[in-house]
């Protein structure tokens, strides 16, 4: 956790994560980067600016348009020894390599009794929002995270996402590690001078205290859900607002123990709205806080489409923070 | 079958149009009236559009990867829907739900840009399997990017192509990247019309890319054995002229500018202008100018048609998600 | 529906999917089967026995082991006016087309506004039990159903089966297919002269009436929905089976109706336990009725680990009619 | 380098072994000692497991897909685990979690059998990687169906080798079918190992895969290049005398019964013996006999193990979900 005597600097989210891979890379020569564009090219997110300048081809290395190879390879080269950070340039491509993700990195470990580890991070850009349509438009992570065997990231900020990049390098398990692509030039501090800054694995976090009604977000979802905060202060709405951070391993305890208080909740992401993250939290909240509930539990999620070229039409089916404003309403 | 001058003429005039239509697009992406994060110009690439798809007959197909515009209007269809889609309009092609990269035309049997690398191509071995199935005389001609061909949907779609005889001239678009990355970079071989051998197809070599009637020659032969035989790989050597997308910019390096002087020495207009300009016809210069004028007044009235269109209607976001 | 008059004649699930897809592909020309091992091998599953004899090679087509290509060409095959009903082996396998599923099947129709349509029917086998082992024993067809623009159908007996390829194949959307492979054996009624017998697509099915609880399952858990639903009869407890039938388009209406009446409700599925169905219903139920909850709705699912060969370890993650009836002695 | 007669005789030691392995645990499953669904034998095909695996060093690696018994006994693995894990006990190679399609060693360096068709490409792309990486003097040795090679991860997987010219063997067994599917019904150039120059990838041509010893000697020098210069492609032709799971039926035609004919004529434990009858030790006959006691004696062992070890802990269905 940052400190608060810890020095801090003013960066961009692609900077933190850019230094904590960086970091990482110095610190072990067994971590290396490969993907499309992550070398010569700089990173089509420039997450890697640079790396290729500092590490060489051997560390940062560029593959062909192989989803499944990419993915694939990195397995092994993680079964053998190695600790590779893949990138697949968008999420919507890791659809090609959901075998190579699901049957092979998240089931190596178990299927072989422990024999082999696949300290592995997959690096994918996530989101829309910018008329990217419908194929380049997916937060599909709750496919992912279904399955038992991966880790699931999603950093709503700098500070968050340089210490979850770490933490997931050094981890032994396979991460798959998104990235909000609206989210990259977003400012926060991260540590001026800490290079074992590490935010736990599968803990998720208060990023807003409150007491009527509680905001339960990942990724953009959380700015959605703060944004909404201070909107509701306006009225004297106290919120609470949650970060889970991982959606594996899912850490649904502070969220718990703020329903207990508040007996309200909305659950805010920019996934699709049918069979996503919110729904388990609802079903699990019912479930485990049955008699807390005050209100039914409300989910703000995209609308149930492809997504249009259109800008207006593309705005229209996303969420914001009107529509966590109304669903809180709905709830008091 | 030598190409009267009419066709000579309406070929430059297209590779004009294209090249026009997309340098206008790029200005207005600048000035923000083209939105969205995608858009991909094939300045210096038309001559494997406008040559390969003369060849083909109006009832063949044509699918191809997200840089489309151009096969769109080589295709017959109008500038301007082309530009109101960009545009993200109602009246554009795809009614503004596509964009730049999803322009497609049903009646001009032209199935579509398609973003995801290589995802278009399983979709061209079926649309050849459905005429086959129906004993239809049509081939599908599918363009493949040169980083394309390293992907899994290439081995399966060609193979599957191969296994069926299926009537497909896969023509790969060699403009030597994939964004950044050269293709001896991507490929363990870079010659990639090598590939065909593997899946039983025939392999039609490399072809100059730059020329028009080059590409047109070697495509209509691809055609009639494709019609009768099946399968055939063609690689045509040509040269983006700008970044990727036009918000990327140019990998710069020496070997990269030594390339794009030698490709636009040959350039697709200038060649075909060379082409006709040797047929001696009376009044050359004169036609060739009226054309230039001819394609700027196109341009624009298509600007003006994208710019004066309605947008969709809100509940359009609801539509065409089922049938 | 099945009317009382109708003759009717006993059959196994797969007969009942064979005969099915037979008289589709008499019925129209357009209608072919595509797949590993479709034909001349009679099907792996032997859904196609014989049709390759009667409908020769151009309309029964084995292919390659590949996934990508074989959901892919039967996408663009449909666009131009075919109707494939193509085969992935397994479930497991469509992991490999999920790009060409997702992207492509699902969104053509919308993306190019309307201009194509896509009417494909991909059968999958699907589930678990036999100690396939990790790879080979999903349910995932919750990660299918997320997406807009495709229908996902599920059939739990031989009737609906039957019922519900015929209406999939005659129906201009994509439609996922999935077939229980531990019920392909089950044994069931089907019309015995009523080709034009469809089940409307999108509507689920009371299976069982009872008033105390209410009992929603798909496939597999219908089965161990309607055999606990016996058990606790025996204690008194009437249970209201509710069959889902599709996960999308999903139809609520018959659960909301049973809820309002006996304001309870298990929900069970052979799936994994995290990001199911079974949360989105849970999540919609109290969302829509919670003023009619009178207990916590439970979730009863796989365990959430990859599946082991072991045969005693592996039953002991599986759902059962037992876990049902502990589930539903929870919230009475 | 000529084998010495000891290399010879636990060659065909091996061979014997892994098919009195397999046709014992094929008798098992179908008296349900050995449950599942899935149970692939490679009867038949043994000299491509034994010649191959033989021809590496201790420090290289192995991959394979499901039909993997052969490949862990021939990597060292002693026999009784991999029973064990066949009938799913604690004491198997995979604690009884993996089961037949899923055996493996991380000591022997043999990093498993998966069912996943074509899945373990890209991991034998990666295991070379590494290897590679550290500057290890190690090659991968990756077996691939004939079917796989139809699939996505073949083209892909192969591809990425050629480009980091990684030490590789993609080594085809080509068994003429990948199910009831013949290879010119999968492959649209049935000539497999053609599809090495796609990939910048030296092409070893096709080999029989009926002699250990020819397996054996191209393999030795298909390291050598590898462990130099980086992949190689062989494609070895041979056949499996069963169904492509125990349970299924073989698929019945008279070409294949041709087939069945030819190849048991050539079958790998008889072209061993020849070989080791032409070097006219003085008590070959006897040796041989000798050998086919002791694997009698070290399958029932192994039985007899697997018989009598324990069931896993209830809880471990949950442990190694993660590290
Ligand atoms: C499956 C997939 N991976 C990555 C991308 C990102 N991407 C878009 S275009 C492109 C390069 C394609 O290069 P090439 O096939 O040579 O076509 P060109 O752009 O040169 O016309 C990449 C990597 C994508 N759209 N889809
Ligand atoms: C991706 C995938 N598709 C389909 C299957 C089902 N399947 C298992 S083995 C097999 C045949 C493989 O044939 P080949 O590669 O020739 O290997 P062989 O069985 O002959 O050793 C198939 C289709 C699978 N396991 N994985
Ligand atoms: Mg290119
Ligand atoms: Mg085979």
């Amino acid at each position: 956790m940052a400190t608060a005597t810890m020095e801090m600097k003013r960066t961009q989210m692609r900077e933190a994560l850019r230094s904590a891979l960086m970091e990482e890379m110095r610190r072990d020569e067994r971590v290396f980067v490969m993907g499309q564009e992550v070398g010569k090219w700089q990173g089509t997110h420039r997450v890697t600016r640079g790396f290729y300048e500092e590490f060489g081809p051997k560390r940062v290395r560029d593959t062909p348009i192989s989803e499944m190879a990419i993915a694939g390879s990195a397995v092994g080269a993680a079964m053998n020894g190695l600790r590779p950070v893949a990138e697949i340039m968008t999420i919507n491509f890791a659809f090609l390599a959901l075998d190579a993700i699901i049957n092979h990195a998240a089931k190596v470990h178990y299927m072989f009794n422990g024999q082999f580890t696949v300290p592995m991070v997959l690096r994918v850009a996530s989101g829309w929002g910018n008329q990217a349509t419908a194929t380049h438009s997916h937060t599909p992570e709750v496919i992912f995270a279904h399955f038992p065997g991966l880790y699931v990231a999603m950093p709503s900020n700098p500070l968050d996402a340089y210490g979850m990049l770490k933490a997931s390098i050094r981890d032994d398990n396979p991460v798959l590690f998104s990235e909000s692509i609206a989210m990259y030039s977003a400012i926060g501090e991260i540590p001026a001078d800490d290079p074992d800054y590490l935010v736990p694995i599968g803990k998720s976090d208060v990023k807003r205290e409150g007491s009527d009604v509680t905001i339960v977000g990942y990724a953009r979802g959380v700015n959605w859900a703060l944004d909404a905060a201070k909107e509701l202060a306006k009225d004297g709405v106290q919120a609470e607002v949650i970060d889970l951070r991982w959606l594996r391993p899912l850490d649904l305890e502070p969220v718990y123990n703020s329903f207990k208080k508040t007996n309200r909740c909305v659950i805010v992401e920019e996934a699709l709205p049918m069979f996503n993250v919110g729904a388990e939290i609802a079903a699990k909240l019912q479930e485990e806080l049955f008699d807390y509930m005050d209100a039914p539990i409300k989910r703000v999620a995209a609308e149930d489409v492809p997504l249009p070229y259109n800008a207006t039409l593309e705005l229209s089916a996303l969420p914001d923070k009107n529509k966590v404003v109304k669903a809180v309403k709905e709830v008091l | 079958m030598a190409l009267k001058k009419d066709e000579l003429l309406s070929m430059y005039h297209e590779l004009v149009l294209i090249r026009r239509f997309e340098e206008r697009a790029g200005e207005l992406y600048a000035s923000k009236e083209i939105g969205g994060v995608y858009l991909h110009l094939a300045n210096g690439q038309e001559a494997v559009i406008t040559g390969a798809i003369h060849a083909l007959r109006e009832t063949d197909h044509v699918i191809t990867a997200y840089r489309d515009h151009g096969h769109a209007i080589s295709r017959g269809v109008d500038p301007k829907y082309v530009m109101a889609e960009m545009f993200g309009k109602r009246t554009g092609t795809s009614g503004g739900k596509g964009g730049s990269m999803h322009i497609a035309s049903k009646e001009h049997r032209f199935w579509g840009g398609y973003a995801i690398v290589g995802g278009h191509l399983p979709l061209a071995t079926g649309i050849a399997m459905a005429s086959h199935y129906r004993g239809d005389d049509e081939v599908t001609l599918s363009y493949i990017g040169d980083g394309a061909s390293n992907n899994g949907y290439f081995h399966e779609s060609l193979n599957l192509s191969g296994v069926w005889d299926l009537p497909v001239i896969w023509f790969i678009e060699n403009n030597f990247y994939g964004m950044g990355t050269a293709v001896e970079e991507a490929a363990g071989n870079p010659i990639l019309h090598e590939r065909a051998q593997g899946y039983g197809i025939k392999d039609m070599g490399r072809i100059d890319g730059q020329d028009t009637l080059e590409v047109y020659e070697v495509v209509q032969e691809a055609a009639e054995y494709a019609r009768e035989n099946g399968p055939v790989l063609i690689e045509a050597m040509t040269y983006r002229y700008r970044g990727h997308g036009v918000s990327d910019r140019l990998f710069e390096s020496d070997a990269r500018a030594d390339e794009m002087t030698q490709f636009k020495e040959r350039d697709p207009i200038t060649v075909m202008a060379e082409h006709i300009r040797k047929r001696d016809y009376v009044d050359t210069e004169a036609e060739l100018k009226r054309i230039h004028e001819r394609v700027e007044e196109e341009v624009e009235a298509a600007i003006k048609f994208a710019r004066e269109s309605a947008e969709p209607y809100p509940d359009e976001l609801y539509t065409h998600v089922y049938v």
